[in-house]
Parts: structure tokens; C-alpha cells; sequence
């Protein structure tokens, strides 16, 4: 990809916000507003959240967040080689979470469809998972 | 905010949450006053001008509020 | 190392920002002082500067940045496949730049050297350039 941003990050939770400036930062450059800067970090943050409790289960891994925008479609990939998700479709609808007793929602994919163009799921049993957001920047959009 | 950051260095010892924490305030009035008067809501680089702090700035002091620890601070102090 | 950041970007000054915010968000949770923060974030931007400058003559190319904090030292690496450096020595002389025309000011390793516990260059010709810094994190030495 053009102009991307990669980076690897333990998965603690501790990281999270790390992943959040990150994105923000790199959205600057194209005058986000405050509210779709905010949006963009709460799917980061769900993606990133999802890594580390359902993907790696608190267990060490490596979580690995890449950004591109190109063409005004900023692209934010969030990758973990944990343990994978069996039923993709199950998943995504809305409360459905596979860990009630941790007073998880089970929205996240649902606000990640809510907040973004796209919201892409690619999982592999006991490999992994990986998933991609897209994301039309209004400033852009507008030729601001 | 130059003000305060001068003060801040000569002390040396302040902690960067407490200054970020002061930015976040600022952001949130400013960010609420140009809703307010123009309906839309502005983006970093608006603010920052408008402020006279750098987008570095209101990036780091967003995601400071957003700490535990902060809110800690923040109901304590 | 243990708990490592990893971030790789393009070779463009608009991503010095991001190298900034990087470290910023890094040593948050260790509650730094202004200064040391304020520290850090220009011994980054002079070393990230040089790679992009210098490193790869403002030509495409990849800049690494990782980071580590292990027992309260903060260990930032910043790493270029440009062109190296002939004479490690002279280059960090106060002072010494090989782009007077640029306006450079020629103290970048002055200043690294100098906020910094550790600046240590390690360069190959051709190949590219290493440059690690180390400091001790004053909240941490004091147990704040
Ligand atoms: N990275 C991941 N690795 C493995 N499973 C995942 C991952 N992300 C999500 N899941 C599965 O998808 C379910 C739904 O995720 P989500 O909508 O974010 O809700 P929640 O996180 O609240 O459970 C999770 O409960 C989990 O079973
Ligand atoms: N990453 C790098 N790759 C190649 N040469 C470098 C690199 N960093 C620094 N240098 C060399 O070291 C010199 C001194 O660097 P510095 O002290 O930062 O001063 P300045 O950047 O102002 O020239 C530079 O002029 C350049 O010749
Ligand atoms: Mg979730
Ligand atoms: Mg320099």
C-alpha cells in the first residue's frame, strides 16, 4: 500500500490508547473533524479490545494496526494471530458476544459497520484474524 | 497555554496529564462554543488555531481525559 | 524486547508528528514530567528529521521507530536504509552538518547527546543508519 503506517504493539490493553493517537495523528493531515476523528477511534479501539480479550485471550501476542489513505478511503487493518473466529456471520450481529461474563456488549462489530464504509472480517481457526475498516473522509469528500 | 507551559517548565517536576488535562478543558469549551454559534462541528486543525496550540497538542490531551488515572485526578482534585 | 513498539512509516516529514505523538502516548502511562516529555519529543523529531533528510535525501523509504521502556529506561530506536554515514565521529561534532544549505543547524546529535542518557549511532554506507537513545525516566527513578 502507498504511504502506509504499520505497527506492531503487545497485546495489552495499555496499548490501546497508543492506537488511538496513532490513527488520529495520521488522519490530521486531512482535517478531520472532531466527530469523525472520534468515530474512527472508537472502531480502533473495539478492534483493537477484540485482539487482545477474544483474539489472544490476555495471553501475549503481537497486535498489528496498518492505516493508508488513498484516493480520500482511509484503510485501518487490525491483525492478530490469536485464536480465530469459527462463524463470521454469528459474530457480527448485534449482542452477540461469546464473553458475557466480562460485561462485554457485543456491539463492537456492530459499531465498526455503524462508524465505517466497511468493515471486513477475514479469520482463520487457531491462525488468526484480521480486519479491515474503510472509511470515505468527509473533508475529502468535500474537496476541503 | 505558552504561559502556562513556561511556569510548568520552570517547576520542572509537573506531570504532562495535569497540563493535558487543562488543553482538554480548553478544547471541549472552545469545541462547544463553535457548535453553538456556526452549528458544525470544527475540526482539529480549527481548534488548534483557534486555541493557539498544536494539533499534537489536542490529540494528546484528548486521549489523556480518556485515562482511568485522569478521571481519578480529576474527581480528586 | 520486551514489550516493544514497532512503527514503520514513510520517509515524510509529515509523519514526524506521528513519531512525536507515538512516544508521547509510549511514556504516558510512566507519568513523565513536561521536560522529560518535551525532551523525548525533540530528540525524536531530530533523529526522525535525519533519517528523511539526510538517510534518504527526501527520496521514498521506510523509517523504523521502535520503543521499549525496561526497568524504568526508555530505549528509542530509529533506524533508515539510507545511505549511511561515512565518519560517526565527525558527524557528531556541535555544529557539523553536511547541509549547510538547508539551513540545518548541525546540532541534532548535540541535542540527542545531550537530553538523552545514551545516543549511540551505529551506520553502514549504503545500507542505512541506527540510531539508539536511552534515557532514565525521572517518575520512575523516584517511584512516583
Ligand atoms: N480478534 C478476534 N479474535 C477472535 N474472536 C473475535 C475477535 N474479535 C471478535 N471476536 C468474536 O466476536 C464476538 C463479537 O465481538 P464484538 O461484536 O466486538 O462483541 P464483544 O467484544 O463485546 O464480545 C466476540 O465475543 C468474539 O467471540
Ligand atoms: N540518518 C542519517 N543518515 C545519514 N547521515 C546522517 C543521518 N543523520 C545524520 N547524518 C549526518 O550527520 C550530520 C549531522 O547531523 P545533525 O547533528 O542532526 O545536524 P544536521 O541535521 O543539522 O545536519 C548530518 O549533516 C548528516 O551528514
Ligand atoms: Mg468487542
Ligand atoms: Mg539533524
Amino acid at each position: 500500500m502507498k504511504n502506509e503506517v504499520v505497527v506492531q504493539f503487545p497485546s495489552l490493553s495499555e496499548y490501546e490508547s497508543l492506537a488511538r493517537v496513532i490513527v488520529s495523528s495520521f488522519m490530521l493531515p486531512y482535517d478531520p473533524t472532531f466527530d469523525e476523528l472520534s468515530d474512527v477511534k472508537t472502531v480502533v479501539s473495539e478492534a483493537v479490545t477484540n485482539a487482545i480479550i477474544h483474539g489472544y485471550e490476555y495471553q501475549p501476542g503481537i497486535v498489528e494496526l496498518r492505516l493508508a489513505i488513498v484516493a480520500g478511503i482511509l484503510t485501518i487493518v487490525i491483525k492478530d494471530n490469536g485464536q480465530g473466529i469459527d462463524n463470521i456471520e454469528q459474530v457480527k450481529e448485534p449482542l452477540f458476544t461469546t464473553k458475557p461474563e466480562c460485561e462485554r456488549s457485543g456491539m463492537g462489530f456492530t459499531i465498526m459497520e455503524q462508524f465505517m464504509d466497511r468493515c471486513h472480517i477475514e479469520s482463520t481457526p487457531g491462525k488468526g484474524t484480521v480486519v479491515t475498516l474503510e472509511k470515505m473522509l468527509v473533508s475529502v469528500a468535500m474537496g476541503v | 497555554i505558552g504561559e502556562i507551559q513556561r511556569f510548568l517548565r520552570d517547576d520542572g517536576v509537573i506531570k504532562v496529564s495535569r497540563t493535558l488535562k487543562e488543553i482538554a478543558v480548553k478544547v471541549h469549551h472552545q469545541r462547544e462554543r463553535i457548535m453553538k454559534s456556526t452549528g458544525k462541528v470544527p475540526s482539529i486543525h480549527e481548534l488548534a488555531v483557534q486555541l493557539d496550540l498544536t494539533t499534537e497538542q489536542i490529540i494528546e490531551a484528548e486521549e489523556a481525559v480518556r485515562r482511568p488515572q485522569s478521571i481519578y485526578e480529576s474527581i480528586y482534585e
